[in-house]
């Protein structure tokens, strides 16, 4: 093939690159752009890279560019912009410049060695923190099941809370003292609740039973003042089939019909 | 094939590693399936005698095999982990302080007091709790349940019976001294905290 | 105040536990702050002696410590969880590394650096992953973002601090002495044919 890139007569195929046609274009895309290219480039010719010999890099470079391009390849701008730069140090090379400047004026490949140092600092740590070992890929983080879930936590409730609950109630409803319920109505609707429970479980109980002699006066009274609350609001039936016999309470089902 | 402790530090890791339990036909692929399904259960029992004592545990599910704290460690992992504790709703709560107050109670006697209607969902959230539970019916049209506070209920809130509970005569005074309502602080002067009612007069 | 034996066990659990890592402020609260700071390093580092040789370790890292898997014994957690993460392109750890060693930089400094554009999808990609972020704006025209890298980034590579990222390579005066051509040819050709590609004859 005979093509001119930028003036530079490109005659052939590199010779070393000689590749697959399908291989082709994942090596070009591999390269990460042109920086990575001269990289290669440098690399792949032995280039002393503080003493880059313009010219064969800058054919090189082209070459491939070219190939890019033939292959259809989309070719970002930066490796046009790149060749260009190329071209720029090489011609600025060739020219002749007066001796007493030769040492103070800067060499004309030093900003793009010190881009090429930087870039391939930066490609090799890039490759070191790639090996390192990555939480979820290389490594696993630990995190157990956690028996009855955090996020299953119920709310934790105290008395204060529950205080605070009637207290919003009195102040909205305000409350009369209807419902200024003294301890010993709570007590005593404290054991009407436990009556309740105690029939649900046995339907019927004999009288005596619900009482616990054990446990003092004031509670055998609070219990018959339960009991009485209860039949009052009946919730439960008391019955003695005859004087002196057993008297039996059970739960207040209306009789239907 | 490893021999059995590399085969034990394996399932260790794996089993560790994973959030899910792991059944033996799974574990047995760790090992290109050369480890019989016996020795495996082997294994797996001596990890779990090694871990005991600790405070995770190695238990067999219907699942498989999973890590997890012990239940016992849960106070430290939740110490640990205090996003914002849950909260119960203000209605959740009301119908909760008017059960504990009040019971037994029907669903209308709390929509009475709250002067709103109770959703099914505010005392089913309290009886999935275990701390309030039906105990009998009111014999008026419709029966409705008469709810009452549990054992539970007071176990979870430290108390030993309802009568602990913060008294509500306490509670009127403190709703009171922040919003001070002449005709009621006069009745409640007449029943105790003469200086209270003293210090409102002098206005 | 818990034994030092019931204390490793207590953060053993935790630790075995807790999703992110644990800093020892935090892990102090355990022990509602009864054991000083200076005890608890030395317990974990007891702890983290006594996992030694298993499959799992306990690491300290940028915002604590975490148990993991260790990196050995990723051919037996890859089989049984064999849905990992890909590895990123070397477009997207380029993009992370000059983040990580120049912090805080611009997009344009990274393109600089690069020779090419950065897409918007790249910076996405770290950002998504909670490896980077926006610390500030520079002061120049367009106000470009200044990307850093965050805590979680040194805690997904296992590492305490930034002074642990693997030193910065200072290069030689000629490449000719790094690995050969061929290796690094072949490993840019990904998986096809690499050795053609390098070894056709010397330019």
């Amino acid at each position: 093939m005979m093509a001119k890139l930028y003036g530079e007569p490109v005659i052939e195929l590199p010779s070393d690159l000689y590749i697959p046609p399908d291989a082709l274009e994942v090596i070009l895309e591999a390269f990460e752009g042109p920086l990575d290219l001269l990289l290669y480039l440098i690399r792949k010719e032995n280039l002393d890279i503080l003493d880059i010999p313009m010219a064969p890099l800058t054919r090189q470079y082209l070459e491939y560019v070219e190939i890019m391009r033939t292959k259809n390849l989309e070719l970002a701008a930066e490796y046009l912009v790149m060749a260009a730069m190329l071209m720029e140090i090489k011609s600025r090379l060739l020219l002749p410049r007066p001796p007493a400047l030769e040492t103070a004026e800067e060499d004309p490949r030093a900003e793009l060695v010190r881009r090429l140092l930087e870039y391939e600092r930066i490609r090799k740590a890039a490759h070191a923190l790639d090996e390192l070992p990555q939480v979820g890929r290389d490594v696993v983080a630990i995190s157990l099941w956690i028996e009855k879930a955090v996020a299953e936590r119920l709310p934790q409730v105290d008395p204060q809370d529950l205080a605070e609950a009637w207290r919003s109630l009195l102040y909205r409803a305000r409350l009369s003292r209807h419902h200024h319920i003294s301890r010993e109505e709570l007590s005593v609707r404290e054991h009407m609740s436990g009556i309740l429970r105690r029939l649900r479980e046995r339907r019927v109980l004999e009288f005596a039973e619900l009482f616990e002699p054990a446990r003092g006066v004031a509670v055998l009274v609070v219990t018959f003042l339960a009991l009485l609350e209860l039949a009052r609001e009946l919730l439960i039936e008391i019955t003695q089939s005859e004087c002196f016999a057993p008297i039996y309470v059970k739960l207040g089902h209306a009789q239907p019909g | 094939m490893p021999n059995p402790a590399e085969a034990k530090r394996i399932l260790e890791a794996v089993l560790l590693a994973s959030q899910e339990p792991l059944g033996v036909a799974e574990l047995k692929r760790l090992f290109d399936d050369e480890v019989g399904a016996e020795t495996l259960r082997q294994l797996l029992a001596e990890l779990r005698e090694e871990w005991n004592g600790r405070g995770v545990e190695l238990v067999s599910l219907a699942s498989g095999w999973r890590f997890q704290t012990r239940a016992e460690f849960r106070p430290y992992v939740e110490r640990l982990f205090p996003e914002k504790p849950p909260r119960y709703s203000r209605a959740v709560m009301e119908t909760l302080a008017i059960i504990a107050y009040r019971q037994p109670v029907t669903r209308g006697d709390i929509e009475d007091i709250r002067g709103v209607t109770v959703s099914g969902q505010i005392i089913q959230t309290l009886e999935n709790r275990g701390w309030i539970d039906a105990v009998g019916q009111r014999e008026t049209p419709g029966r409705p349940a008469l709810y009452a506070t549990t054992r539970k209920f007071l176990d979870d809130l430290g108390l030993r019976t309802l009568e602990e509970l913060p008294p509500l005569e306490e509670i009127a005074k403190t709703l009171q001294l922040e919003r001070p309502v002449v005709a009621d602080a006069g009745q409640r002067a007449a029943d105790s905290e003469p200086e209270q009612a003293a210090t409102g007069t002098d206005g």
